[in-house]
């Protein structure tokens, strides 16, 4: 399952409904990234994306997260718009046989989502607002599974 | 009736962020010129390196035919969420 | 917070309640171990633990994990007693600031707590019941991090 | 009264989980072998390779002297959850 969403969430009924009913998967990943107030640097970080276009280049790359790691199942919800400090930004889960494959691909996704997904993020702060290009080590991460 | 997008900076360089147009251009390339002819900045950041194209949600990377329906989105380099 | 407890647990609740009010993580990491049937082949886990012990080992270890990955906190909840196929057996997660070294602290405590945590499992099976050993794959999941 | 604790395996061979023993015996090697003249099955098991020693729950690798409220546990190889 792969979802945008405009309004605020909590990942934990997402991990306990991706959990239920699994008595042959063994292995749960997850990871939530939160927006960071950065010492007050960052007030509100704001993420646009292309609704159709976007879920359906994130599913593309979720299909070869898959077959690379054999998983049975995986969820990505994507928060857009305007968040605050604190709040759930992505939450990615992963279900596999054995937990590397569960944790190697969650971290696969989660490079792809922060380095190449079609989001484009504008972060406004105390001197204005800026957009994001991603981090040299962003790259560098997605670049380890070439 | 073509669709116009533009997303993250380049937008706010146009200040507008869709736009409808009537008749659509017949190529993208004809759309390219129209829009720089309207804007000189939106036409150059349109054709800077790292700025994509997708023609109805299918990146193009080289010029098309456009449809009197087509959706076309300038997507500038993506930063990820 | 380390806990054992013999009763059902969702990680979700954990999962929310670790991820409340964290302005400045950025990264939170989790990993959910389920017990899995394996087709039929095991009916029963049972894990046995020496109260008071088995946390104090399970707390020294995480401060190593806690130092080594700069952590901010972390979170290890584990089962024992009776647990059929689908339950949870342990929930684990970690926040930091940046996402590997939540992923990284992640896998290296599910690494320790599944092949030298002071936990001793029975399967109850089809067959009856035997003591499980670690895995020689456990073994060198531990050995990856020395 | 020393209270002597058996995990995994241990506790199946020997039919017991828990037991005290009063007086204390003065040793870890006195209780090893008041142990084994018990019950020859379970002194073997105890001394086997890889079963280890918890005395007042920090382990300890050779003889030590035991207090009269000592917890003795003996840990079979840990298994991991």
């Amino acid at each position: 399952m792969i979802s945008l969403t405009d309004q605020g969430f909590d990942p934990g009924p997402l991990l306990s409904g991706f959990c239920r009913g699994r008595a042959e998967t063994g292995a749960v990943a997850s990871f939530t990234g939160l927006a960071r107030a950065e010492g007050g640097e960052t007030k509100i970080l704001e993420l646009e994306a292309y609704p159709g276009f976007t879920e359906a280049q994130i599913g593309a790359f979720a299909e070869t997260a898959r077959t690379r790691f054999d998983l049975q199942d995986l969820m990505i919800v994507h928060r857009i718009g305007q968040i605050a400090p604190g709040e759930p930004i992505v939450f990615v889960a992963t279900a596999a046989s054995h937990r590397r494959a569960a944790f190697e691909a969650c971290d696969y996704l989660m490079d792809y989502l922060k380095s190449r997904a079609p989001f484009w993020k504008k972060e406004h702060g105390p001197d204005g607002a800026r957009w994001v290009e991603p981090r040299a080590e962003d790259h560098e991460d997605i670049a380890r599974w070439a | 009736m073509a669709r116009i997008l533009l997303f993250g900076r380049l937008s706010d360089i146009a200040g507008w962020r869709e736009k409808t147009l009537e008749p659509a251009p017949a190529r993208l390339s004809d759309l390219r010129a129209l829009l720089a002819a309207d804007d000189a900045a939106l036409g150059e950041a349109l054709a800077a390196p790292g700025v994509q194209v997708a023609l109805d949600q299918v990146l193009v990377r080289d010029d098309a035919a456009l449809s009197p329906r087509s959706e076309v989105a300038f997507l500038p380099p993506m930063s990820g969420g």
